[in-house]
């Protein structure tokens, strides 16, 4: 007998049901032989099994052996999302000879086992989801997917470490990328840092070279100081709006001489500059750093005097003789077309402000770790001497590790590079200043190629180690040696005792935290975020670079805190995976389009207008509805509306669902 | 100083005493503590402890019951909250120490150098009777059931209040002192 | 005599109209008249109870019985005719789907009651006086009055029902294709329904006027407005039941000028009438913000009447839901 | 604004200057109180060591007692008596096995409570419902001292949260308004020990003389405090601190009392004269 | 006899669409009630934010039953009142936010609908807080737990709906009569035998 056949259609169901204990992620949050007994009861239902990894090789070999011995016509899978393995399952069905849409899947491990804590509660839901899907798969029918072509472009959000690496690997596969990001400069925070961990190697040493090979390379659109403002569509077929700011200057004009910023009419800077953390100062028109890329000069406009009072008398577009200072200058809306998104947009940098014991802000002498790396760059705004505020050098310096981390009041992960930059910036401030350094940890968190090793190194420097928590930073002297002093208060846990360490100089080891907007950023892009504000990862081991939503990959540290290896290592990893599937030049769509049944409608037209695709259209001659197949995107509405029933979904019609809705509410 | 093995084998352990520390309002996170220390350091008194607030804790999770209830430290806890208020896991320490507190006075472990137990029952006993304090009245009591010795030399701050018209002499109460002994006797179950 | 099929007609909660359809055959009910042989038809012929019961089972060779069942005496009756004839026709939307009086089942049985016999406007009843079921006369006779139910079904939730003859009334077109069909034997599959199964837009006069960009912006009530006799009623903003009203009576409300109100019930392929003209309906009101769309759907004062005017009886919630079967209901069958 | 008055033991006793300022002050800015009918101990700080649950249902029957007198916001000036009424509402809310156990003992008096009742600080409600503004205005005699505002532990955490619990600023705000200036002072919330000076006087003088010290530093004239404990500690006992630490003078004043002289208020209804320390210089300043 | 020759062979006005007869039609005990809230769910928002929900381990109450749709839009009001008449005690629908529809505008279509069933439900009352549409994103996983718990709360407060066991409370009327009759015809035949 052939299975791969549209008889099964209406042959009588055999159906295979198979719960997985999905190791004990499901076995141990509900009773599975329960399930699996209940299950086995149902009319139609030819076997019932539980296996350990269904998904496995030989989960899948279990389904494709019984298809073929015991002549099952339709499949049901308890166990994750169908939004993970539906697929995998599906293929199994294909593989044994039967049509892969003979299958349902019940998700009992997402909506069930990973979401209560009852067990007799997850148990009966467990047995009325997958009583659902048995009554469902009786009335699945034969289906074939649709193919469309793929979209080859490729958008890759945010600029950083990871925005570059990823935005270079899919350019030199002859891809086209265009890479949006939201500063003037592209970079990310890896501009900002001196050193890297553990190697020492200088940060602009190995990241400049990429950020100019991003700027000419022929297959990669860069657009800087812009930002996506809406995206629609999906896998194959985005179509993406970007909002360029005016920069006030004409990009492709610009050399980037900076005589502008010399005759501007503000002889001295005298603005924060953002790039320096504000320990530096900038003009309204300027470079926001020496390495920016593009290396085009940017017009403030909260600052400059053309836009604040329209009574400057504009030298600093006198003094460019390609005339590409341009204060008329909009904002550019584009709309492009891509087939896939590729989002690194990157971290914030936990606000030390926010944590009232450590005086950031109130004791001059409190600084925050990005501060250090701009403090002891050569480029930086001392040229890379570390002083404090008033200009003296620190005789001592205390480090207090996990600032906005591993803490219920601001945030409750390891930041995981934290450990490793401190140990760097000790390393450093000891080399420039010859200071005391203090180290204060709660645990030394050193897993990478080298970096024990790096530890062992600043042991070895005589750089002080005290395990514990800083519990505040005061200005409060009990000693003569401590008067002028900031004085730090710990527990030396593991001598047992209170310490208290006075220094000149406090280095805050602040956490990454999720950017502001990140909730926003989500939702444009119709991504998950985990609980503390991290864009999701489909699968934390096995699609570490996809989201849920197909055709949209994650990358670097808006995923979670990791250092630069990793953060490369992943967006090699991501740009792959893209790669994967421009490739594959279609993607297969889901055959859940909607047709109608032409000898019951009775042309009242009530759908033509529901659809906004225009998939639904009257045919003038039959007077009745047709939908076009490859213009219908499945979403089901114009099916629901139908006031004669003459409107179905593939994959959702109404007697899958009567019959999902009975079984969820037919358990005793 | 005496020599002596400071090794401590599992039969030490009172399983019992770490569940009943989960078990009391407040002790539901003592097993979160990372012991980062924070609570010692925060605390303004762990310089006179015997064990720091974070070895305390430590101790009470793993069920060194006669280690806890035989310290110092519970005594000299002032309940400022410092330590409940930079814990970064939110451990409600105060809480626990009020509960070791109770614990000690209960099975009658606490050091007999400290007289806060006495104190905490004198204060009952007041509140039993009158429903109120008389803060001059219970000091007396206090020194007078531990060191009279003591109360002599207090005697110079006595008579600055009694100057100043800080000192009762009476002792203060509630009109309905019947309605406070039913409330407590129905704690007890009487 | 003896080798003509017989027929009974019967009535219960109707009003009549279904004996006036039948009436309305004109000369072609002679031809009816005399092909059959007439058993029972209280509306025109004097037969009892006592002689159907002594008919043998299944002598009866089909039953057309309109109205729906609201008494403990029709439940009584049509079981009867269920158990002496060999088809049963549901004559009618009241029999098929509950009709106007299952609108009566968005109240409870004791407010109905109430109403009727103590607080409406014409009622003069001080001592609030009540049918009673049983009730002793001068002469010591007691006396017998049906019980009165809950609420209105269908009688296809009382007895198994062979054949749906839909309409308020049936047309006589469909009538005596449904008689023919009968007297011939060139019966459906039992269970069907003996009218189209497509919406009434399919034959109806108006159908090239609907646009297909239709969205409604302003409801408005045939009382209240009014009508245009070309234009789709839809595009004119009223509430026309045909896109979810199964076709077969020739659009004759159309015809008339007004709107359809859905009689003929759903199609096959619908479970709940009501339900889906409703889906249908909203889809296509105007608005995206909450006060737009409400703005627009205010002109539906009365969602039941409009969508269950003929059908509340089958909808899925068969009836108001907080209603308390009242007491005694079961010792008083 | 009405409102509920829970004195508390302390403001009965050693505290009394705290009570007759308070009252003096709320009169002046408008703050109408009502004593709480027969209110009883708070169940404060050394009963929580000893039983939880008859801690917790004695201040259940104040709350009780207020709900019954029309359950409005309750003002608790003493710090102990804050925490353990805002701690009895949190613990009722959280921990409904001690909310089954006070319920009951409540009712076996017939009393009642809903758990809902707000406590609330005179700081609090001077800043937030009666207004810097209107303090300003009845300012007649502008302070013009160095003051070292000190808060204590016990209204800024764990409850409290009209102030920052770190850096409080509420009561600096208000002798600002009242003409004084506030020195910078590190100390604002560190605790005073005034707890256990009665059981371990060693250590917890060393916490008060430490505060004095820091204040003396700032160059502050006097320090101001919400909390007749931190009061007592500080003022009765830097005689004490003075022998065992050296000489230090530092009036210590209830922050009504520093309000009171700027609205013009005779000192002795302000009860100045049972201040123990410095008592020359605090003369000097009521002057 | 079965009930159903008893009715003289009308099925019970419940009967599944495989022909099955529910078993539960009889009242469950109030005590061990637990609500039952059918949720229909949005593939690319709802869904997902309920994976999300999974993924992150948020702990809610099990008393929600997912099925998925591609859109809200797909959502027929007949399986709100199906659902409702299959007993369930609320009915939730999820999609996403307004402008973020994954077909464009398939969810304002589902919030036009929801708003007009609401007032029939209302008219027919069921109570409003059994009948909830709620915009969650598939970044919202923390929604779907404070929206499937806040629902839970409210439906348990106003207890079951139970129409499958209230539709045979009212059907109990019929079925005395049914009783009898087939006790009366019982006792006719036994006599026509004897």
């Amino acid at each position: 007998m052939n299975l791969n056949d549209k008889i099964s259609d209406k042959a009588p169901a055999r159906i295979g049901f198979y719960i997985c204990h999905c190791g004990t992620n499901i076995a141990g949050a509900l009773d599975v032989p329960a399930v699996r007994d209940y299950v086995a009861k149902m009319p139609g239902v030819i076997v019932a099994r539980d296996y350990k990894y269904m998904c496995s090789d030989p989960g899948q070999e279990l389904l494709g052996k019984d298809i073929t011995e015991h002549k099952l016509n339709r499949i049901v899978v308890a166990s994750c999302s169908p939004l993970l393995h539906e697929n995998t399952f599906r293929k199994a069905l294909e593989k044994a000879g039967l049509n892969p849409f003979y299958f349902q899947m019940v998700n009992i491990r997402e909506h069930v086992a990973w979401v209560h804590t009852d067990k007799p509660g997850a148990t009966r839901k467990a047995k009325d989801l997958c009583s659902a899907a048995v009554r469902r798969v009786k009335f699945h029918k034969f289906l074939e997917k649709k193919k469309v072509p793929y979209h080859p472009d490729v958008l890759v959000v945010g600029a950083g470490i990871a925005g570059i690496q990823a935005a270079l690997t899919m350019a030199n596969a002859g891809k086209k990328v265009y890479l949006v990001e939201r500063e003037p400069s592209i970079g990310g925070h890896m501009a900002m840092f001196d050193k890297t961990f553990p190697t020492l190697d200088c940060a602009a040493c190995i990241l400049t070279p990429k950020m100019s090979a991003v700027k000419s390379h022929p297959n990669i659109t860069l657009w800087t100081y812009s930002e996506v403002a809406k995206t629609e569509g999906s896998a194959g077929n985005f179509k993406v709006t970007v909002k360029r700011k005016p920069r006030y200057v004409k990009e492709e004009l610009c050399v980037g001489c900076n005589d502008c910023i010399d005759n501007c009419v503000f002889k001295e800077p005298k603005f924060a500059d953002e790039f320096n953390m504000g320990l530096g100062k900038r003009k309204p028109v300027y470079m926001p750093f020496p390495q920016a890329t593009p290396h085009v000069a940017l017009i403030d406009a909260e600052t400059c005097l053309h836009f604040k009072t329209g009574k400057c008398k504009q030298s600093c577009a006198e003094a460019c003789d390609r005339k590409a200072i341009d204060f008329n200058q909009k904002e550019e809306i584009k709309e492009i077309q891509v087939g896939t998104l590729l989002l690194a947009t990157g971290f914030e940098v936990f606000d030390a402000a926010k944590d009232p014991y450590y005086g950031y802000g109130v004791h001059p002498g409190v600084y925050t770790s990005l501060e250090i790396e701009r403090l002891v760059n050569a480029s930086g705004p001392t040229n890379g001497e570390i002083v404090l505020r008033d200009g003296r050098k620190p005789k001592s310096v205390g480090i207090i590790h996990c600032v906005g981390s591993r803490d219920a009041k601001t945030n409750k992960w390891c930041s995981r590079v934290c450990c490793m930059y401190s140990l760097k910036l000790a390393h450093l401030i000891k080399e420039h200043t010859g200071a005391e350094v203090y180290n204060f940890y709660i645990d030394m968190r050193t897993p990478g190629k080298m970096y024990e090793e790096f530890y062992d190194r600043l042991l070895e420097e005589g750089v002080h180690f005290v395990r514990g928590r800083v519990s505040e930073v005061s200005d409060f002297a009990m000693s003569p040696e401590e008067e002028g002093k900031l004085i730090l208060r710990a527990e030396d846990t593991l001598a047992g005792f209170v310490r208290r360490v006075p220094v000149d100089m406090v280095v805050l080891s602040t956490g990454l935290t999720p950017k502001k907007d990140s909730q926003t950023v989500a939702r444009l892009f119709n991504i998950g975020r985990s609980p503390e504000g991290f864009f999701q990862e489909r699968h934390p081991k096995l699609a570490p670079v996809n989201t849920f939503t197909d055709g949209i990959f994650i990358a670097g540290c808006c995923q979670g805190p990791k250092d630069i290896p990793d953060t490369v290592a992943q967006a090699g990893a991501a740009a792959a995976e893209a790669l994967a599937l421009i490739d594959k030049a279609y993607i297969e769509l889901e055959p859940d389009t909607a047709f109608v049944v032409e000898d019951t409608c009775s042309g009242c037209k009530s759908c033509v207008p529901l659809c906004p695709y225009t998939a639904v259209s009257f045919d003038e001659v039959k007077k009745k509805a047709v939908i076009n197949e490859t213009l219908c995107k499945g979403c089901g509405t114009c099916v629901a509306a139908c006031p004669s029933g003459s409107i179905k979904q593939n994959l959702f019609e109404d007697e899958q669902i009567f019959s999902e809705i009975e079984g969820v509410l037919t358990n005793d | 100083m005496r020599i002596e093995e400071k090794v401590k084998r599992e039969s030490r352990r009172d399983p019992e005493f770490a569940r009943w520390v989960r078990s009391v309002a407040g002790g539901e996170d003592i097993r979160r503590c990372i012991q980062c220390g924070a609570c010692s350091s925060a605390c303004q008194l762990s310089s006179y402890m015997d064990y720091t607030p974070r070895r305390i804790i430590n101790l009470a999770r793993e069920g060194f019951k006669k280690e806890v209830l035989g310290s110092f430290t519970i005594w000299l806890c002032a309940s400022c909250y410092a330590c409940r208020a930079q814990c970064p896991k939110e451990i409600k320490i105060t809480d626990i120490m009020y509960a070791l507190k109770r614990r000690a006075i209960r099975e009658g472990t606490y050091p007999a150098r400290f007289p806060t137990a006495v104190m905490a029952k004198e204060f009952a006993n007041m509140i039993f009777s009158r429903g109120r304090v008389t803060e001059n009245y219970l000091v007396t009591m206090l020194f007078l059931k531990t060191n009279w010795f003591k109360f002599l030399g207090m005697s110079r701050l006595g008579l600055g209040l009694l100057r100043a018209g800080r000192m009762s002499f009476f002792p203060d109460s509630v009109k309905n002192r019947s309605e406070i002994k039913t409330i407590l006797n129905a704690v007890d179950g009487k | 005599m003896a080798d003509k099929p017989k027929i009974a007609f019967y009535w219960c909660a109707s009003c009549g109209g279904c004996e006036e359809a039948v009436v309305d055959l004109a000369e072609d009910i002679l031809s009816v008249v005399s092909a059959v042989d007439i058993v029972l038809w209280p509306v025109a012929m004097d037969f009892k109870k006592a002689d159907i019961e002594a008919m043998p089972d299944g002598s009866i060779a089909a039953s057309l019985i309109n109205g729906a069942i609201r008494t403990s005496e029709q439940e009584e009756f049509v079981r009867l005719l269920r158990k002496k004839s060999g088809a049963v026709i549901s004559f009618g939307s009241c029999a098929c789907t509950g009709g106007i009086p299952s609108l009566a089942n968005q109240f409870e049985k004791e407010r109905i009651l109430s109403y009727v016999y103590e607080q409406a406007p014409s009622v003069i009843n001080e001592l609030k006086t009540r049918p009673q079921l049983e009730s002793k006369g001068d002469e010591g006779h007691s006396l017998e009055l049906p019980a009165f139910r809950e609420m209105v079904r269908p009688l296809d939730e009382v007895i198994k029902v062979d054949y749906y003859l839909p309409g308020c009334p049936p047309t006589p077109k469909l009538i005596k294709e449904a008689v023919t069909a009968l007297l011939t034997g060139k019966l459906p599959p039992a269970g069907s329904t003996l009218a189209p199964d497509t919406a009434l837009c399919e034959e109806c006069p108006r159908k090239d006027s609907k646009p297909a960009d239709l969205a409604i912006s302003e409801f408005k009530m045939p009382s209240g407005a009014v009508i245009d006799p070309e234009k789709c009623m839809l595009a004119q903003g009223f509430i026309c039941m045909g896109p979810a009203t199964r076709g077969g009576c020739e659009a004759l409300c159309i015809k008339g000028n007004m709107p359809c109100t859905g009689c003929f019930g759903p199609t096959s392929r619908v479970k709940d009438q009501g339900a889906k003209m409703l889906s249908c309906v909203a889809s296509s009101a105007a608005g995206k913000e909450d006060a737009e769309i409400d703005k627009t759907l205010a002109g539906i004062p009365d969602p039941v009447g409009t969508f269950y005017r003929y059908g509340l009886a089958k909808c899925r919630l068969r009836g108001k839901a907080d209603r308390v079967p009242g007491k005694g209901v079961r010792q008083k069958a | 604004m009405k409102y509920l008055y829970y004195p508390g033991c302390s403001l009965k006793g050693t505290g009394r200057a705290y009570e007759e300022s308070w009252l003096e002050v709320s009169k002046a800015l408008g703050v109408e109180l009502e004593e709480i009918e027969d209110w009883n101990c708070c169940g404060s700080t050394p009963y929580m060591g000893v039983d939880e649950v008859k801690s917790l249902a004695l201040a259940g029957r104040n709350f009780a007692l207020a709900e019954r007198q029309g359950g409005m916001d309750i003002i608790a000036p003493c710090s102990a008596c804050y925490l353990s009424l805002n701690k009895t509402n949190h613990v009722l809310n959280d921990y409904p096995e001690l909310r089954a156990k006070v319920d009951s003992a409540l009712g076996s008096a017939g009393l009642k409570y809903s758990g809902r009742i707000k406590v609330r600080h005179p700081l609090d409600v001077i800043l937030n419902d009666v207004g810097v503004d209107k303090v300003k205005k009845l300012v007649k005699k502008p302070l013009g001292l160095k003051l070292a505002a000190y808060y204590g532990c016990q209204i800024t955490r764990p409850y409290s949260d009209f102030d920052d619990p770190v850096r409080p600023v509420s009561m600096d705000k208000l002798m600002e308004a009242a003409g004084a200036k506030p020195v910078p002072y590190s100390m604002k919330t560190k605790c005073c020990g005034g707890s256990i000076t009665g059981t371990v006087p060693e250590a917890a003088l060393e916490l008060a003389c430490s505060l004095l010290k820091e204040a003396v530093k700032r160059g502050a004239d006097a320090m101001v405090t919400p909390c007749p404990l931190c009061q007592f500690n500080l003022d009765g006992y830097q005689d004490r601190i003075s022998k065992k630490y050296g000489k230090t003078e530092m009036p210590v004043l209830y922050f009504t009392q520093a309000l009171g002289l700027a609205f013009g208020i005779s000192p002795e209804k302000l009860g100045i004269n049972r201040c123990l320390a410095s008592a020359e210089k605090i003369l000097e300043i009521s002057r | 006899m079965t009930k159903e020759q008893k009715r003289g062979g009308v099925p019970l006005p419940l009967t599944h669409v495989d022909g099955t007869v529910p078993t539960l039609i009889k009242t469950r005990k109030r005590d061990e009630w637990q609500p039952r809230i059918v949720a229909f769910f949005c593939n690319w928002c709802t869904y997902t934010a309920a994976d999300l929900a999974g993924v992150s381990r948020m702990k809610y109450a099990p008393n929600a039953r997912v099925i998925r749709v591609m859109c809200s839009g797909r959502v027929d009001p007949q399986f709100i009142l199906e659902a409702f008449a299959k007993g369930a005690d609320g009915v939730l629908m999820g999609g996403c936010h307004p402008g973020d529809c994954h077909y464009s505008e398939g969810n304002y279509k589902a919030l036009r609908r929801a708003k007009l069933l609401k007032r029939f439900l209302k008219d027919m009352c069921v109570e409003e807080d059994r009948f909830r549409l709620e915009w969650i994103s598939g970044a919202e996983g923390e929604k779907v737990k404070l929206v499937i718990d806040e629902m839970v709360e409210k439906v348990r407060k106003l207890g079951p709906l139970n129409l499958p066991g209230r539709f045979a409370d009212w059907d109990s009327e019929i079925s005395v009569l049914e009783e009898k009759i087939c006790a009366k015809e019982e006792k006719e035949g036994a006599a026509h035998h004897g």
